[in-house]
């Protein structure tokens, strides 16, 4: 096992997929010599060339677009877009194009594309360098929708999504790029889409979240642990779409205690729908009312570092919701 | 008359076997109309005005070779390149059998694999940058094809459009862009839609040809498709092409033109009809007459017949199909 | 009081408002001489002008930054969509621009835009003219939603929409332009954005809605009143964004039972957001799990009749799902 | 040397009055880099290279009357029609009193009603489409004014700009199009982005003029910004300038251009700085001295010392900013 930053466990499942599949290419902004502007795809160019690793105009509905064209002509595209907060010009193509492309066409023609995607904030990204896209797309059939939070995760998470038959969102945490370290095998794996992961096992309540938060639900944990005893089972979903209930509904019926948690504001997040597919289906489960811990509803997220620290989730609120849940 | 299509390596055959897909464009949209007003079909998009570009430009094309992405009034292009009457009435049916969408899709909402015609859908535009990726996906594999992609010139306003054919030049990609300008977007007039006078101006801006074309002439159209093919398998980038048509009905059977069009306007364009037109032209350079006509219009109307018969009978998908196909099975 | 469609009322807004102030006017496709392919702005270009009543070009993202243009300078634009199915090319202008420019400039600028847009099926629109877009939205702060049901609503929550400084969707069903009929006053009324209506009071369940399956909702309703005398309270949202928590949790906390119902499909649909508020707030009133009845997570929806009406909500099943709800 | 101002309507005094505003530019732009060498700014996009081409332009500009959309380069345009140093240094140090932002926007997002400066995005190309909204307003009213917007040449890709300059060109509005081409989009350089030399030639695809100007040369920006809004003043409609002009830096404090860019290209640009040409101009025309630019040196960094002290001093937002603004209060 070597241990990688996040950052690197993608750039390894890209070069892996490309040297197996000669029909996967990368394309978008600045990912070619530059190597994109975190430098995921940095070498890329020298060993694919610029018609495999390349660098499309300033465009993303186009790069969109291209992919799924691509695509259609037998192609595995992997776009990329500079950063979650520009992937609105390229909605329509993504939600009216990509995940209807199957269903449209009575399954005669699929949609095998990746789009990756930085996201999330604590960056000094300020409002368009720091959001998060996912509950944008959460409510689209069609489309899945990744959001890994650990090397080993990102790199089989990401080459099953280029394998995949249908177009993927594969969304990577900048904050989690470098700073997000972890084991990751030498010999070659892929993980299934669809199935979340349970970061920590625990009786006492539940923790539903993704992405970089996962990383300080499991440190608040750590400390409810050590300090009160108390045992959260920390759910990592992984994939927001489509959202595995089974392991959700599993924990919940044990612990009869839930928190959700994202870095993405409340309402309308990925939170609202675990909300309500608990409250459906584990309703007289619960022993407490369910809590989702999210920022609130403002854009996300001023530059200004004091806003920006008003607007992150940390360990502390984490910590003061579990041991709240638990007590309750 | 002269002799324009032998030039164009366009023998006489060749020539009757584009009219005849003119006219079988044409009688197969009228009946659509008739089946419209009886209340058995919900909803159709006319090619009327249309079909000489469109003959004229699929007859460029190598059917099973190269790619199309035709727009929803592209019904010439699909009948020329190999899709059936029967293929269109059963979409036009919204039938099980449907090869475009299985009945899901509004009609005129092409797609068909084995002729390589990808699946298009109603926001306009979408599909140019479609046709670019698939392109530059067979500049990568190193094949020889060529993607034909057709919008109104009311499209040409989409960003899409801009951004497909920037990308399109950036790569000398073997696409040709078919503006079929039919001077209007639904209900708006050219000049609110643009301040120049042709949507081909554009090409340069671009970097590659931008021609203007007599859309009521499959000549003149196969002309310049020819032209652009052969510059696209050359490796030398894309074409645009705009062809001057005219819309002869209302956009859609939804639609009620005469709040917005002068009749004297359609009156007008209906006498430079292109179907008509080329009928004389046929006759004219001594190929066609007035009883082979008459006999082909029965033939095509009786395989039209046949095929509203057949797409009449065939089933409807079933309840539980609305849950396929959401995501590969 | 006289009798008007949902479309008339929605005409009478828009006429009543261009005459009250100069600064309003409509753009979008064929909203001039065509009079919108609906026919709502029908008559608007003989009274107001082409320059009031603007026929643009076809490009959404255009007639969205337009109208945020403009709104800048100081008008009061209404831009319409032509079908609701076609906002995602300008999903970037809303969700980017229109909604965080008051943000953005710490209050400095607004954007009082109104976006009109015909949704819903059950048309015979197929996939691309049946589409509910709501809960693409519902998730980005700065935006309000309205979806009215009814004459009166509509008519009242449009000239709200109008004179709100903050930009407003607004979401007419296709379904009931037509078909939908109800008392409008002669004078003038503005209704509050952000309010819910308690369409039919009742005790024994709350019935949470809007648009077209308010119709669906109350016909159910009365004829399980009728039926088996059971009284359901139905809710219209009327606003999607804010939504109106206190209606909302105050019926629930009386009659313990939930159905949340929409056309939409339900995965991250309206609904999830619903159910999570009330799973946070009220849990303990429940007497039953939360239901959603919402179409399966499928694109809305195929053109085919019979595919159609496999995915419409009907009364029956509204009618079944409160009857064993109340049942439970 | 000739007197090349004088026929533009410059005298003497403006001429100096635009070699300052450059000056000011690059020097304030000059201590961006070093605070955040120093750690003290998360994050800059610098202007140098560009200041001649937004000086320029800013100058044919009526401040408080005429309406910007600048784009994040614009640091010259944004100070020569009236912004401070320090209204420039709030907001790269995030404070509270930020007249752009209140400190939320990442520096150089430009906001500023007074004089009529839009809240620009950091999304590329949104703001052309707002420009022609802006001239539709004004023209609804009959408001004599122009509207400047500003973009990048890799920008022109997107399709919001290709949607509203076609916009602007049906109704003639009042926008002025400046693109500052300095040949990359980040690391990407023009020929991955077009196909053609000049942006300026799409402008003949929508009916207006396109002028392509050096943009290291502020009196020939100035010329056709003023051609342009006479133009626009007559109600002839929009035009398109591209000035091409060289990103003297790195594309931000965030990027290395060096995989990118080779070295002696910069250097060789370098050697056409358009703050040292204009000197030399101004000197070869007998209005400065090596003394005089010594005293405005030392005046200017003496204002920005005090704008930096001022800024560096200011309050940073109250943390329950954070909830205010989302709608109207
Ligand atoms: C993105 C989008 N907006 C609006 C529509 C509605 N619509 C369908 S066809 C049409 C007009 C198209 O005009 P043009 O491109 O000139 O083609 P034509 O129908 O004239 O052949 C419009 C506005 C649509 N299909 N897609
Ligand atoms: C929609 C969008 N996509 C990507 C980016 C990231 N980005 C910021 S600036 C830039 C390059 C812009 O190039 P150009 O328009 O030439 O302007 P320049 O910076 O060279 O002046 C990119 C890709 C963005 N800001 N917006
Ligand atoms: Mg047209
Ligand atoms: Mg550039």
């Amino acid at each position: 096992m070597a241990t990688k930053t996040l950052l690197e466990a993608i750039r390894d499942a890209l070069i892996e997929e490309m040297r197996r599949d000669e029909r996967v290419f990368v394309l978008g902004e600045d990912v070619g010599r530059r190597g994109g502007v975190f430098r995921v795809t940095q070498g890329l160019i020298d060993e694919f060339g610029p018609a495999r690793v390349l660098d499309t105009p300033l465009a993303e509905s186009l790069i969109v677009g291209v992919a799924i064209g691509a695509a259609a002509y037998g192609m595995r595209p992997v776009a990329e877009i500079q950063f979650a907060d520009f992937i609105h010009p390229a909605m329509d193509q993504i939600i009216n194009e990509a995940a209807k492309i199957r269903y449209r066409s009575n399954g005669a023609w699929g949609c095998p594309i990746v789009i990756r995607a930085p996201y999330g904030g604590g960056v000094h990204g300020a409002l368009y360098h720091s959001q998060s896209v996912e509950a944008l797309f959460h409510h689209v059939p069609g489309l899945k929708i990744v959001a890994p939070a650990t090397p080993y995760d990102a790199k089989g998470l990401l080459k099953a999504a280029i394998r995949d038959p249908d177009p993927v969102l594969f969304f990577e945490h900048k904050k989690a790029y470098r700073s997000i370290r972890g084991e990751v095998p030498e010999e070659e794996y892929v993980l299934p889409i669809g199935k979340a992961d349970v970061k920590r096992p625990g009786e006492h309540l539940t923790v539903i979240t993704y992405g970089y938060n996962v990383h300080l639900c499991l440190e608040a944990a750590a400390r409810l642990s050590r300090d009160e005893g108390i045992e959260a089972e920390v759910i990592d979903l992984r994939t927001l779409l489509p959202i595995d209930k089974e392991t959700i509904l599993t924990s919940v019926r044990k612990t009869g205690r839930v928190l959700i948690s994202h870095e993405d504001t409340k309402t309308g997040g990925i939170g609202a729908e675990v909300a309500a597919i608990i409250a459906e289906e584990a309703l007289f489960y619960l022993d407490a009312p369910i809590v989702r811990l999210a920022p609130p509803d403002v854009h996300a997220m001023p530059f200004n570092g004091r806003l920006e620290a008003a607007f992150m989730p940390t360990v502390e609120q984490h910590y003061a919701a579990m041991r709240d849940l638990a007590r309750f | 008359m002269d002799n324009r299509h032998a030039a164009l390596g366009l023998n006489d055959d060749a020539l009757v076997a584009m009219y005849e897909k003119m006219l079988l464009t044409r009688l197969l949209d009228e009946r659509a109309w008739v089946l419209n007003r009886l209340g058995k079909v919900h909803f159709l998009v006319s090619a009327q005005g249309h079909e000489a570009c469109q003959v004229g430009a699929a007859w460029a094309l190598r059917p099973g070779v190269d790619w199309l992405l035709p727009y929803y009034r592209d019904l010439g292009v699909i009948l020329t390149i190999g899709m059936t009457p029967r293929d269109y009435l059963l979409a036009l049916l919204a039938k099980a059998e449907d090869p475009n969408s299985g009945g899901r899709q509004m009609p005129s909402h092409w797609s068909y694999p084995p002729l390589n015609i990808f699946t298009g859908s109603s926001p306009v535009g979408t599909q140019v940058p479609h046709a670019a990726g698939i392109a530059y996906g067979a500049k990568l594999r190193g094949d020889d094809i060529v993607v034909y992609v057709s919008f109104g010139e009311g499209t040409a306003s989409q960003g899409d459009v801009h951004e497909g054919m920037n990308f399109a030049a950036v790569h000398k990609l073997p696409v040709i862009f078919l503006c079929q300008n039919n001077r209007y977007a639904i209900s708006v007039p050219q000049q609110k839609q643009m301040a120049v006078e042709n949507v081909a101006d554009r090409a340069a801006g671009y970097g590659f040809p931008g021609v203007v074309v007599d859309g009521m002439d499959p000549l003149a159209v196969y002309a310049a498709m020819q032209e652009a093919v052969e510059r696209a398998r050359r490796g030398e980038g894309p074409t645009l092409i705009e062809a001057k048509v005219y819309r002869l009905t209302p956009h859609s059977s939804d639609d009620d033109d005469r709040t917005y069009r002068p009749r004297e306007e359609v009156e007008e364009w209906k006498r430079r009809d292109g179907v008509a037109r080329f009928k004389e032209y046929l006759m004219g350079v001594g190929v066609w007459t007035e009883e082979a006509d008459q006999e082909l219009r029965r033939r095509l109307l009786a395989e039209i017949d046949a095929a509203v018969e057949y797409a009449q009978a065939a089933a409807d998908p079933e309840p539980s199909d609305l849950l396929r196909h959401v995501y590969a099975e």
